[in-house]
């Protein structure tokens, strides 16, 4: 630790959530970030209630049509409404989002802090696990399981996708487990004879906050780029629109061909504005949890 | 970091050199049957032909697509056909006894200069004089019998099932086979099989194991054909005319000196090249092909709808062993509440034509019984369509929009395609809207292609659809689809709904046996099946899938389109299509003279 | 007069205010003077060593001068600063078991820095050798990585480096704490033999560990809350201590080698003020049995007797 | 270091093994039937459809009881055999995929070691400055955000339909024959650049990104701030940081490889290029289990190849691990 890593901070450690706050009301690649994907967290709300279309119906008797008053977002070859399927998209990409990227955090979480805590051998083991996880490539999997899966949801896909997906997480928060289970106070803890549940929990958890915080959002985005070349790759839930399903039929219906923009344009750039602010409001959570960064 | 990037670009060149190497080696690296001795390699195609240039010459090569499921893998003319990624295997290089041409409704003769019943057990071919094989060696009467006594022989070559009825073959002379035949004849699937079967080189073939015949990969297949293999790649096949073809002085000289049937891995590669004349004739199914006609991008056999020719019947199978499905007139008013003109001009932008209630191709209208279709066919009529549900006893009980049965069970199906046939799903949300209008609770939903063709054998669907019946000489090829039977635990190639009706299985077996000659005869049983097919409706003929061809005029001309005399052909690359007139095309192709 | 501090102050900038870890402080060091500068963790000693030399954010410099061998030294400034740093004043820092490159074989990595001073390596190799013989370090150590040197040996190597261009001023940050006793007291006598041995003028030896102090230096100079609290010589601190705070400390110095980190001043209710915004005058006073009125206005850090400095009203009282 | 390498080793064949199993298992648990979708569309009658599906049921080896077909297929495994592509019946898959893999060598190696290195560079750049870093770190981490096939779609429909300036599929033109001609390695390369551009552009961001914030990280490292106390010039300071932050660069791109293989996989798609990713995708459609497996095989022994030259690159490169140090 260089010295100036400040003595009034690790003092002020009552104060940290309205620190938090201070920081945070003041970090522009947050709020940027937290601004972009909320916009779309919206539209995928209300969205479906503007859409004046189901997103499969034929609305359009003249076919592919660019964007105008009556769609916003033009229609597809089949004259389906690009703005229905659209925002019916951005609800299972933040279904998936949520759901993946929670269980991979999750099951990583669990594994990082066992490991990290208990060491010897769970941690052997453990490691070994996440090596393995880790080094399988996880679309290949994704692609057989979900080739022979008969009825896919977006719920399974996003298990899957978690199912793949938790391993750096959890060496992330096996790492940070290490340091601090050596700190003071979980010896403390220790000694005053805490359950180890406890301790991790109690005494562990609150402290990796801001680890846990990241780890989700990262997992968020990463679940969301995996349903999204799943589908693609007309892997994903056979029965539901998604900005996935849409660039893959897009392309399938020579939309490249006609220059129907309007079409393959939405989806890909959706997914590319949601999962860049993730990051980019990750970096600003990191630099408002780590000191270091601050100054740069 | 300077070696970095040094040592980066020696691997670049490294593995550039390697997968230019490997593609150029690819002939050798075609698969062996099974058994892994005798491996004849074979010669790279480069030292085959030296003076081959690198680039193709335009004027003289046809480029094609559509025809090709995958790489191609197997040169069989045995092999099954969703095997049959190498199109022109049948065709090219192997020929057939007899063409069928479905313009015309007449038969062809092709190695046989003619062949007739002497009597009606006893069908003589004769052989035209002077046909030979690519190889020099003279294609004889020995050749056929060779050829149709495989059949005997094995029995999992698929037309083994002939010689239930076939007793003998013999060759009487180096150009005369006669064909001897026991009791019930399936006159109907013999002369089907007459354009079908390939005939195969005796003296290459009497000397492949059981294995190889069968499912053996057949590279450098040596045929008799108007065509030689040249080359093959990943995404391509390549074909070179067959200079001393038997046929040239029979039928004229093939234009194309070379073909390149090209494996587009999607409809909008191939929709790309066709527009822009890098394929002169492309056999996918490509969405906006109305509009880029209307356009001129490209040409169509049809300037207006439906644009294209009709090649096979899209049914939609109903699971009759199912309540409410197992009700005729349940299904009967389902036949009424689709919305076909919607699939036609929506799902397929008119490039489709309705299905006429027979099922049958207009090819074959001569077997459609005019009154039955007047009588009981039906069309989108959601009014009736609840009429009949009402007078049937289905109402909607407990108001939720939907009728349930008679005995007021709630009423939900689901309606199937493969996930990913875009244009087959389009179709089936129609459906399942239009019969939600008429009252009936119908769902779409895609399963994966694997988990739809289980579903599909093991009748485990509620309705699907389905259009494997081939382009056929006789009525009896989709009626023998359409009521497969016996009903089985897996039904792999008909009947899909597992309807179960001895009256009309008679019918089909009766209609096999009716002497292709004896139109009246075909008829009378054509018309009892129509009126059992349309009062039961056991599956519901929608739509006749397109002949999918859209042709650039950029260097080849004289194409196949309405009302050009000069070249009444299929303009076709599929499979099974080569005996159909596919091969006529080539010769009737002209090239564009370059001023 | 080797180095002359005079009222400098020097803040930590955070996002909720400035942290006053220095206050105008005012000092001297003379030529060849060991001063020792003590008191609990976070009273500002560290922040006073680093300010002299190395004053980057979040620290922010506020006022005061600095001069060394009479030149002023631009310590706000990073860059000018550099034509000092080494060759005039140079640290031993607190970090020295992780503070060489853990990538670099040590040879290179001095040679490479060296060069960068615009110093021949070639010229000064016998010399460094010397200095690697005199703390015992063999001369492999320059073909190794620092991983694969003990603790001591890294503190030695550091020292040896830190001192390789006989700068005026040397400060130790916290050498010792990281040793254990035995090595402690070696390292201690090194200090000691460099500055015999004129490798360095003048030192400063911020420790928690008086003990320490009590070996080797001349001076002890005790600080208390970012404020001078006193300084004189070493006999004096220990013998007759004035400040309040002083006495406390030297009263309850437990046996040698023990850190003042571990045991929170047991003898001393309450704790240090915070430094975010703390009350004027004495910052000690909450604490001082003896405080009285006066003790709310800052006190001076005035010389009582002779190189006696200390900063309380109540001293002054009797003084006066 | 030997303990270091078997523990390395161990896992990766623990990984191995366990990836053949799963490999192995998920197919033959799974719906679908591809002797059944391989015979479809034969209009024979059901008898006849019956004696042909046993036929190939038997040539398939599926006619076996499950606990030998698993035994068969690590036998077959160790003598190279595959077993036959159902899909590219009768080829043997090992054939299927030995056209595959230099499509994937040509496109994967350059792609991968050009982002490594052109992005270890770009974030180094990147923490020079704030400014520097505002403008470079956003567009890292939109181009690490982007799908890849979005990218691809991008690139093909901008210079593919819009400038017609490269093809947008296949391998090399299809008016060509292999040769080791000029115009045909031209062919070659200006169908290779477009997917090598899409997957080498998401790789920069990611590396980019990787090396910025483990700079920034090393900048604050103790023996920087001891080099800026005995005032040596930020080059050297600069010079050491980015030397310290490769390593964890490199073992991060171990790490990553397994997300560039996918990146690979769903590009060759976009623009069909004959890969392995194209060729996984097609067996998938058509149930291939064989080719499926084999792809997935190929896709695992490639990965663990290139994880354990990662590790032996890092051993020399890593003082700590070289001297014999565990390098965990």
């Amino acid at each position: 630790m260089a010295t100036h890593n400040l003595k009034p901070q690790t003092e002020k450690a009552p104060k940290k959530k309205n620190e938090f706050l201070y920081f945070a009301l003041r970090n522009k690649k947050l709020q940027i970030g937290l601004v972009i994907v909320l916009l779309f967290l919206l539209l995928a709300l209300i969205g479906p209630v503007l859409a004046k279309n189901e997103p499969f119906a034929y609305a359009n008797p003249q076919g592919a049509q660019p964007p105008s008053s009556e769609y916003w977002l033009g229609t597809t070859f089949f004259g389906q409404d690009v703005f229905s399927q659209f925002v019916h998209g951005l609800r299972a990409t933040f279904l998936v989002g949520v759901l993946g990227g929670g269980i991979g955090t999750f099951i990583g979480i669990l594994v990082g802090f066992t490991a990290g805590y208990r060491g010897g051998i769970v941690d052997e083991a453990l490691n070994v696990l996440t090596n393995i996880v880790v080094v399988i490539p996880t679309l290949a999997v994704l692609l057989i399981i979900a080739a022979y899966l008969e009825v896919r949801s977006v719920f399974t896909e996003s298990i899957f996708i978690a199912l793949t997906a938790w391993p750096w997480t959890a060496r992330a928060i096996r790492a940070q487990t290490f340091s601090l289970r050596t700190r003071e106070f979980v010896d403390l803890a220790k000694m005053s004879g805490m359950k180890s549940r406890k301790i991790i929990f109690g005494e562990i958890a609150p402290n990796m906050m801001s680890y846990l915080v990241m780890a989700f959002i990262l997992q968020f985005g990463g679940a969301i780029l995996n349903a999204a070349t799943l589908d693609f790759i007309g892997l994903g839930p056979t029965n539901a629109i998604s900005l996935g399903l849409m660039m893959q039929i897009s392309i399938l219906w020579g939309a490249l061909q006609f220059g129907s923009w309007w079409w393959f344009i939405p989806p890909g750039l959706a997914i590319t504005a949601i999962v860049g602010s993730l990051y980019i409001m990750n970096v600003g959570l990191d630099e408002i949890f780590n000191p270091k960064l601050r100054e740069m | 970091m300077k070696r970095a990037t040094f040592f980066l670009s020696i691997l670049l060149a490294l593995s550039l050199l390697l997968s230019a190497c490997q593609t150029a080696a690819e002939p050798t690296e075609v698969a062996e049957p099974v058994d892994e001795q005798e491996t004849e390699p074979v010669e790279e195609p480069v030292v085959e032909a030296p003076e081959e240039t690198v680039v193709y010459d335009r004027s003289e090569t046809l480029y094609v697509s559509g025809a090709a499921w995958g790489p191609a893998s197997t040169w069989n003319p045995f092999q099954p056909g969703s095997l049959a990624n190498t199109t022109g295997t049948l065709g090219y290089v192997y020929e057939t006894l007899f063409a069928y041409d479905p313009m015309t409704g007449e038969m062809i003769p092709w190695l046989a200069e003619s062949g007739e019943w002497v009597d009606d057990a006893t069908y003589v071919v004769t052989l035209r004089d002077g046909l030979t094989w690519s190889d020099g060696e003279a294609l004889t009467a020995d050749d056929v019998k060779f050829t149709f006594d495989l059949g005997q022989q094995y029995a999992a070559l698929w037309f083994s099932p002939m010689w239930n009825y076939l007793s003998s073959v013999t060759a009487d002379s180096a150009t005369q086979v006669t064909f001897a035949f026991g009791d019930d004849i399936l006159y109907q699937e013999w002369s089907n099989n007459l354009y079908n079967i390939p005939i195969v080189p005796e003296h290459l073939w009497s000397s492949k194991t059981e294995e190889e015949i069968i499912v053996g990969a057949n590279e450098n297949p040596i045929g008799s054909g108007a065509y030689l293999y040249d080359t093959h790649a990943e995404d391509r096949n390549i074909w070179v005319r067959n200079e001393n073809w038997w046929g040239i002085d029979v039928f004229g000289t093939p234009a194309p000196k070379r073909i390149v049937d090209i494996r587009t891995s999607s409809n909008n590669v191939a929709l790309g090249m066709v527009t822009m004349g890098d394929i002169d004739l492309s056999n996918n199914f490509l969405p906006g092909i109305a509009e880029l006609s209307k356009q001129g991008y490209v040409d169509t056999y049809f300037e207006g709808p439906p644009y294209m020719l009709s090649a096979n019947t899209a049914v939609l199978f109903l699971n009759t062993t199912l309540k409410p499905l197992d009700d005729a007139a349940f299904r009967r008013a389902l036949a009424f509440a689709i919305d076909v003109p919607s699939i036609v001009n929506v799902a397929y932008a008119q490039l489709v034509a309705a299905a006429s209630p027979s099922g049958l191709l207009p090819s074959l209208s001569t077997f459609e019984d005019a009154d039955v279709i007047a009588e009981l066919g039906y069309s989108f009529d959601t009014a009736q369509a609840q009429q009949i549900l009402a007078d049937a006893g289905y109402v909607d009980i407990d108001d939720d929009g939907f009728v349930e049965t008679p005995d007021g069970d709630p009423i939900e199906l689901q309606v199937t395609c493969p996930s990913g046939w875009t244009d087959w799903m389009a179709a089936i949300d129609i459906i399942a809207s239009s019969a939600q209008a008429a009252g009936i609770n119908v769902q779409s939903t895609y399963p994966d292609y694997g988990a739809w063709n289980t579903e599909l054998q093991s009748g485990t669907f509620n309705m699907t659809l389905n259009n494997w019946a081939a382009m056929s000489n006789t009525p009896w090829t989709l009626y023998n689809l359409l009521f497969r039977h016996p009903i089985q635990e897996q039904m792999q190639s008909g009947n899909f709904g597992r309807y179960d009706n001895q009256t009309i299985f008679d019918l089909v077996d009766e209609l096999a046996r009716v002497p292709m000659t004896d139109i009246a005869g075909m008829q009378a049983v054509t018309s009892q099946i129509q009126e059992l097919m349309l009062t039961e409706m056991p599956m519901i003929p929608l739509w006749y899938n397109g002949l999918w061809a859209q042709f650039s005029t950029a260097h080849w001309t004289n194409w196949p389109a309405e009302g050009n005399a000069d070249n009444p052909t299929l303009p076709t690359t599929w499979s099974g299509y080569w005996q159909l007139g596919g091969l006529m095309n080539l010769i009737n192709l002209e090239p564009v003279v370059a001023e | 007069m080797s180095l002359r501090v005079e009222n400098l102050t020097v803040y930590y900038q955070t996002l909720h205010g400035d942290v006053r870890a220095l206050e105008s402080a005012d000092f001297a060091i003379e030529d060849g003077e060991i001063m020792g500068l003590a008191g609990e963790s976070g009273c500002g000693k560290t922040t006073l060593g680093n300010s002299l030399i190395r004053l980057t954010p979040p620290m922010k410099y506020i006022q005061g001068k600095v001069e060394l061998d009479g030149e002023k030294l631009p310590i706000w400034d990073m860059e000018k600063m550099n034509a000092f740093r080494y060759k005039e004043i140079s640290i031993i820092p607190q970090y020295a078991m992780s503070a060489l490159n853990p990538t670099r074989k040590i040879g290179k990595m001095v040679s490479e820095l060296l060069e960068s001073r615009k110093v021949e390596t070639k010229t000064i190799m016998p010399e460094l050798k010397r200095r690697l013989d005199l703390v015992e370090l063999s001369r492999e150590v320059l073909g190794l990585y620092p991983i694969e040197l003990s603790g001591g040996m890294k503190q030695r190597m550091v020292m040896v480096l830190s001192t390789l261009l006989d700068p005026s001023l040397l400060i130790a940050d916290e050498i010792t704490s990281a040793l254990d006793v035995s090595t402690q007291k070696a390292v201690a006598e090194m200090l000691v033999e460099f500055r015999d041995r004129e490798f360095v003028k003048s030192m400063i030896v911020i420790t928690h560990d008086i003990s320490i102090l009590y070996q080797i230096a001349d001076s002890i100079m005790v600080m208390y809350a970012g404020q001078l609290a006193e300084k004189a010589s070493t006999d004096v601190i220990m013998s007759s201590p004035k400040h309040p705070y002083t006495k406390l400390l030297i009263s309850s110095l437990p046996k040698i080698g023990v850190k003042y980190a571990e045991q929170k001043l047991a003898g001393i209710p309450g704790k240090p003020p915070l430094l975010l915004d703390p009350p004027t005058g004495c910052r000690f006073r909450e604490r001082c049995a003896l405080a009285f009125e006066k003790c709310v206005q800052d006190p001076p850090f005035l010389e009582v007797e002779e190189d006696h400095y200390v900063a309380c009203w109540e001293v002054f009282e009797k003084h006066a | 270091m030997k303990r270091y390498f078997l523990r390395k080793l161990l896992i990766y064949l623990l990984t191995f093994f366990l990836a053949v199993t799963i490999d192995w298992l998920i197919p033959r648990f799974m719906p679908g039937d591809p002797i059944a979708n391989m015979l479809a569309r034969t209009s024979v009658n059901s008898n006849a459809a019956q004696v042909m599906y046993e036929y190939y049921s038997h040539v398939f080896g599926l006619d076996l009881p499950i606990w030998q077909q698993y035994l068969n297929f690590w036998g077959s495994l160790f003598h190279g055999d595959l077993g036959i592509s159902a899909y590219l019946f009768p080829t043997p898959v090992v054939n299927v995929l030995k056209r595959a893999v230099p499509y994937d060598i040509f496109l994967l190696v350059p792609s991968i070691l050009l982002s490594w290195y052109v992005g270890n560079k770009f974030g180094a750049f990147a923490a020079r400055s704030k400014w520097l870093d505002n403008t470079i770190s956003p567009l890292s981490y939109v181009l690490t955000a982007t799908p890849y096939m979005w990218l691809g779609i991008l690139l093909a429909w901008f210079f593919g339909i819009v400038l017609r300036i490269f093809p947008i599929a296949g391998a090399y033109s299809f008016t060509m024959r292999p040769t080791l001609s000029l115009p045909f390695i031209g062919s070659v390369l200006k169908h290779w650049f477009l997917p090598f551009a899409s997957l080498f552009l998401v790789g920069v961001g990611g590396q980019a990104i990787g090396m910025r914030n483990m700079i920034i990280y090393e900048l604050e490292a103790d023996y920087s701030h001891y080099l800026e106390a005995l005032g040596a010039p930020r080059s050297l300071i600069r010079k050491y940081a980015f030397r310290n932050a490769i390593l964890p660069q490199v073992t991060g791109l171990a790490l990553s490889l397994g997300v560039i293989v996918a990146g690979a996989l769903v590009t060759e798609v976009v623009f069909s290029y004959p890969g392995i990713g194209y060729l996984l995708l097609a067996a998938i459609q058509n149930q291939d289990y064989f080719l499926i497996q084999g792809c997935f095989l190929f896709i695992i022994i490639g990965v663990l190849i290139a994880n354990f030259i990662i590790d032996i690159v890092y051993v020399i490169i890593d003082p700590r691990t070289r001297r014999g140090m565990t390098g965990e």
